[in-house]
């Protein structure tokens, strides 16, 4: 099993959820998170104070996947999450060693 | 009191025009005003500048604001109680000059037949007391974010009696300033020349909040900033209309000044902030908006439509200016930039209160300055008076700050700053959203 | 109405005093500050206390709090249209002493034209609705973050008509309480006593919230609960000045107590608060000032300055430690805190009435008691008037309760409960910041 | 003006009333209560209105709907000084019937003393003034965000000057309509319908919200909405009891009726959405309160309790039916429903009111109609100012919103709608939290 | 050294926190997260417009813990954290190559 | 590849970036966390209700570095985040299969 972990612009995820389902991924975890990186982050002015916003609001979105599903679902993230512009964001794939649905007790890929 | 219309300056100054009586017996109408008036000023306080204040500072502050202008409104009016509201109002004999007396401490005599001009002396005990309420309030933007609550209450006691109290008398309590005609119809010297000079001196006193200029602080909730702005501006008509002390014309001309003032001063600071930095924002409106008001505030019983208008433009202007003067130059942090915006304005628009109570200047003029006084003449007396709260103010609040300082400790632990005075200093935290 | 003077109680003493005289045709300055007056004590409601309850639940429910405060506002304004009114308000004939009569139901007869004292009618009527409207809306602290809302709504309904109305009517309507010279202002006893033991009886009624008391439940936005305790201070000067139905001496001075009150019930608990937890906090200064507006509440038409700083610091000292009592050692999920605020200092000043109101207490000193009354003979009124009101409250409320239980259940499941009534009572949540 | 009689409607028709007398000099009691409902008025767009709308965008949009409010609010006193009151209530000589005249601009001769009906010129200034910052504000709602900030300040200016200030003239300024007898007692077609008619056609011309309707977009802050939503319905006191221009059982029968009309269109809307989709919501119950008070508007000094319910019902329920439709069927993206809301409401309101002001219903009579006048003829009148004021607003707000279009451009960018308006426009985020 | 991530329903945080210290894990890091799995979300509806909240809250634990403690935490959090209804959640576990405790330097387990 | 997961005290975020950019890692994701380990959290008291905050604010930093800049990476993190006092925070390192950047396409060392 891998972990997916996808950092995306926050508006395409309901593109990136429904791109996964159509692979057969069907949970996932969302975390609101701030990403740092190429992209230029914006500037905001309180009575002349100038305040550099250079963290960007990001989705990272963690999936569980089983081996066979990795490639597939890793293309449809990126052909989803993919605006063209910078700051599209990134996909790291880690090794899973266990998964546990906790309601069952079901165990690795029956836990997905 | 000396007697109302010498100790009254409002007063004083309307009674020489001709066609506004002031009424002998009490006047249920004027009560009516007077009435919503004290709840509007109130109402500036708690929860308008609370909020307007609150939403400024990072979120980890903010109920150690509101806590603060909480605790100035209930020790305030205990002060005024006590023996308060007798030297600011009552005749102080030999000292009345500089101070008034204590036949009415415990506000003695007083009963719920005491009538003052037209309306109850409770009301005027009242409404007074709210103006002696949002003084210190105010001055709580200069030390936000990193002064102990301790120090706060006491600082801000002492500060009410020796500094605001003599003040107010001077000027509205029959003191030298109202003798010299002094024209400070609402309090632009009583209360925004001192609250921000004290704010001032307190910030240099107590220091830059730890971060301050490199670490950058933005406002938590503008949202929240914007409601307490709406709240000052809505609550400075019973300000400003209410300082008439009646229900009349002079009150609704107030009324109007005040207002053109607001959405003068805002527009200016708006049309400012778009020039200089490429976009306006809510937060430079609503801050012309209070300089305008805080601009107005001294002029508003003695100027016309036309010369609101133009006050209300310089003060968004001036204190736009003075703003980026002491906080990106003199990088002083007074926090909430209470002197710039208050302290500033207040100074102008009693200089401008001079000119444009003048009736001799065509669509800008004002109803008229005291029969024998010139503009030139008035501006003197303007600038005495000015001068005297500043030296006053700045010299008696360093001094309570230096004593305060050495009883309980002025400032928070670099720790306390770091995790926010509202866990360190109330066990509370605003937010759990 | 059995006639003016002797149905309703506040001015039913007024009268008595010497100098203050009842207008016989519309004054339109009492006019003028009752209009006023109702706009402030619905604010109170909406939003004050609205946003001072909804502050303190956890954010999911924070809008059933509010809705339950606004329907509640709505419903109450119907029932006292088509009927309320005139069961507090008429001549009951032979029940008078129990309930008003229906002669003015869906205010048949009401006109421009009909005058109540020196205001319209119309105005008497929506002043009188606005207390009709808190009322209710103050037991909601009791059972919040637990309630179905469709109990709620039936349990309002009939807890109004059941238990408010008939009890304004003992008080302010010339039913037995007037009759006897019991002294309730601006309801000590029909709105904070009366809503405090609804609140507790709900509370038990319903059980605890689940999780309670071993799981915290932190507000979950301070901020708001300030600024909601902020209008109901500004408000309540439309409560209680406004209960003197006029714009005169009395309603000077019942604003004068009534500040007072809150600013000394304030510091009262922030000072108690301090002592016992080492640190004063903001939720506790604005829990006291609400102990010492309801305590001042009976009192603010009757009392000095003197006595109001007396029943306010006895207000926030006695609150505190109730509060204390009733959620920490008797563990009872009163949520909100309602009894022990409203309830305990209503009964409280309810009680002081009778001692600072006498005109024999120096500078504590009231406007004086009934010609022919001592201390202790009002004391034994007072203490049968806020007895009755326990009683006839604490009964039926508990009777309403079982009906509506029986009817449509009162109570959230356990997951409605853990999910928050906002989604699963409403369908919607409060913040998507 | 032609005179105040003939000129300002409601008290066109007052004066036929028995027993209603208008005095001639000023009255103190009145004075009180206007400039109390001047603060109440404006109090209901800063901060009510700019917190209704605030809430219900989302995050990234409450500055820019707070900042547009704002900006109103500041522009339309400006020119409102400038021309702006002289074009509405002075005699416009040959072309009066369309259009007040210069003789005041830059308020030339209203001095202190200046009087107007029983109140200061002044005060009726800005009392009229609250209602020309509240109308283009509550047209924010429609083009809420994604317009350009340049474009809705040139649109607001030009819409307040070529749309609002004739149609204001027409009515209470002694044009065609007042002529006619047209009955608008505080703004149901000024106001109500005029603003809906500029929102609905702004939102066509500017085309729907980026992802509308497939994306939710729900409100960011119910809280925030269902506090301006209170100060609405406590600030609509001083619109529709404040448009009697006096403390007076007309001013308190309009208070009356005006609470009837909120708590019934609130309980309206909160019964059919329980029916409909199985639970009532605060947002429903605020938006039924809102649809019954801009409905309750116009009839607000006519009718009587009995018709101000059966208002308020029918406001709920059609406004309700007229929201699901233009939203959900027409899928036009009016953001904050202003057209179904207030423009719907107020051409029901401007109907009902022919109805409910007949003096002939029984339990629902009003004060009555104009002697020669029945309820069919009234209802002719009604609809042809009605139908004027869509033609001439609808038609105008298109061709001002093609001119702003053509010299700044109306619409942010698609890019600028998804980061949101608060950054792109003005450099400032809401929350930091 | 394993890193466990559990995702559970937030009313659990208090019960598995306890049951973790019982085993010995006395430290750990958790993130608000929105899940999105088999578990139906509520419908929230404004003015008529449905909105359908598929992404649930949920709390999500991660816990670096010594091989040898590894089955005992992952069966304390399944324990604490059951309730038998849909949406309880997930346990993932993955290899953990260092640790290090800033303050001191401590690496590897010594670090936990 | 390696991703290094550091969860420090919020107000050294700032300082923690810089230290990255200055050894070269100019990307990174960061989460607000709650942390819970040995260092005390604060009570806050409503109405003498006490509610202990065991939870103390934290950020994870999320940073994928090649393997080459790991110790230096590392290194800066623990440096700038150190303030000598309990609580100041853990490093975690894991391996990294994937990576891909979603704009580009991208892969591994490339993507980061
Ligand atoms: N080395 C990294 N480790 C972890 N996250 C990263 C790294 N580099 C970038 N990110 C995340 O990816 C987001 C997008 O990266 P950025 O460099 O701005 O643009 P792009 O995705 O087009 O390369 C960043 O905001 C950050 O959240
Ligand atoms: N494949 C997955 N990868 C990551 N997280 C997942 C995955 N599947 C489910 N989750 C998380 O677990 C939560 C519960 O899953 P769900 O399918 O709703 O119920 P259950 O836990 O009973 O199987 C989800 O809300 C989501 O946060
Ligand atoms: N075993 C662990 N697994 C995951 N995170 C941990 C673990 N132990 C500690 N942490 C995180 O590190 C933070 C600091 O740990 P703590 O024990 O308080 O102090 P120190 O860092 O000085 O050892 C905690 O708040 C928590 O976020």
């Amino acid at each position: 099993m891998k972990l997916i972990t996808a950092i995306i612009k926050p508006f395409r995820l309901d593109d990136v959820r429904n791109a996964l389902a159509e692979v057969g991924v069907n949970g996932m975890t969302v975390t609101e998170v701030k990403g740092f990186g190429r992209q230029r982050g914006h500037t905001e002015l309180y009575r002349g104070a100038e305040y550099v916003v250079d963290f960007l609001p990001k989705a990272k979105i963690e999936a569980a996947v089983a081996d066979d599903l990795l490639d597939a679902a890793v293309e449809a993230i990126a052909n989803a999450a993919r605006t063209g512009k910078v700051g599209d964001g990134k996909i790291f794939v880690t090794q899973l060693e266990q998964a546990l649905r906790i309601r069952t007790g079901e165990t690795d890929e029956g836990a997905l | 009191m000396t007697g109302r219309a010498g100790a009254f300056a409002p007063l004083f100054f309307l009674v020489l025009l001709p066609g506004v009586a002031v009424a002998e017996g009490l006047d249920a109408g004027d009560t009516a005003w007077m009435l919503t008036s004290t709840a509007l000023v109130l109402f500036m306080t708690l929860p308008g500048l609370a909020l307007f204040y609150g939403g400024l500072v990072r979120s980890r502050n903010v109920l150690s604001v509101l806590m603060q202008c909480f605790t100035i409104a209930c020790v305030a009016t205990v002060v005024w109680v006590l023996f308060g509201y007798s030297l600011f109002a009552t005749d102080g004999g030999g000292a009345n000059a500089l101070i008034g007396g204590l036949q009415k401490a415990f506000l003695a005599g007083v009963t719920a037949d005491s009538v003052e001009g037209s309306i109850p002396e409770t009301v005027f005990i009242m409404f007074q007391l709210t103006f002696a309420i949002i003084t210190p309030a105010l001055v709580v933007g200069g030390f936000a974010e990193r002064m102990r609550f301790s120090a706060m209450v006491l600082f801000s006691v002492l500060w009410l009696i020796l500094v605001y109290i003599p003040l107010a008398h001077w000027v509205w309590g029959g003191g030298w300033l109202a003798g010299l005609g002094f024209m400070d119809f609402a309090g632009g010297a009583v209360v925004h020349i001192n609250a921000g000079v004290a704010a001032l001196v307190a910030a240099m006193v107590m220091g830059n909040r730890k971060g301050f200029p490199q670490q950058p602080m933005p406002p938590h909730n503008l949202p929240t900033t914007v409601t307490g702005a709406c709240m000052l501006w809505v609550g400075w008509f019973g300000f400003n209309a209410g300082s008439a002390i009646a229900a009349d014309g002079a009150a609704g001309m107030a009324m109007l000044v005040t207002h053109i003032g607001a959405a003068a001063g805002s527009l200016a600071w708006m049309c400012q902030e778009w020039l200089k930095f490429g976009k306006p924002s809510v937060l430079g409106i609503v801050t012309g908006m209070v300089a305008g008001l805080g601009t107005i505030t001294p002029a508003s019983g003695f100027v016309g439509p036309g010369g609101a208008l133009v006050i209300g433009l310089l003060a968004g202007f001036v204190c736009f200016w003075a703003t980026q003067f002491i906080k990106r130059k003199l990088q002083i942090d007074d926090s909430l930039d209470v002197f710039p915006v208050h302290g500033v304005g207040g100074f102008l628009g009693i200089l401008l209160t001079a000119i444009f109570a003048s009736a001799g200047l065509g669509a800008f003029s004002g109803l008229g300055l005291a029969e024998d006084q010139t503009i030139f003449g008035q501006l003197g007396v303007q600038a005495l008076g000015a001068g005297a709260t500043i030296v006053w103010c700045g010299f008696l609040t360093f001094v309570i700050l230096k004593i305060v300082g050495a009883m309980v400790g002025l400032r928070a632990t670099p720790d306390e700053e770091t995790e926010g005075l509202d866990i360190t200093m109330h066990d509370e935290s605003g937010y759990n959203l």
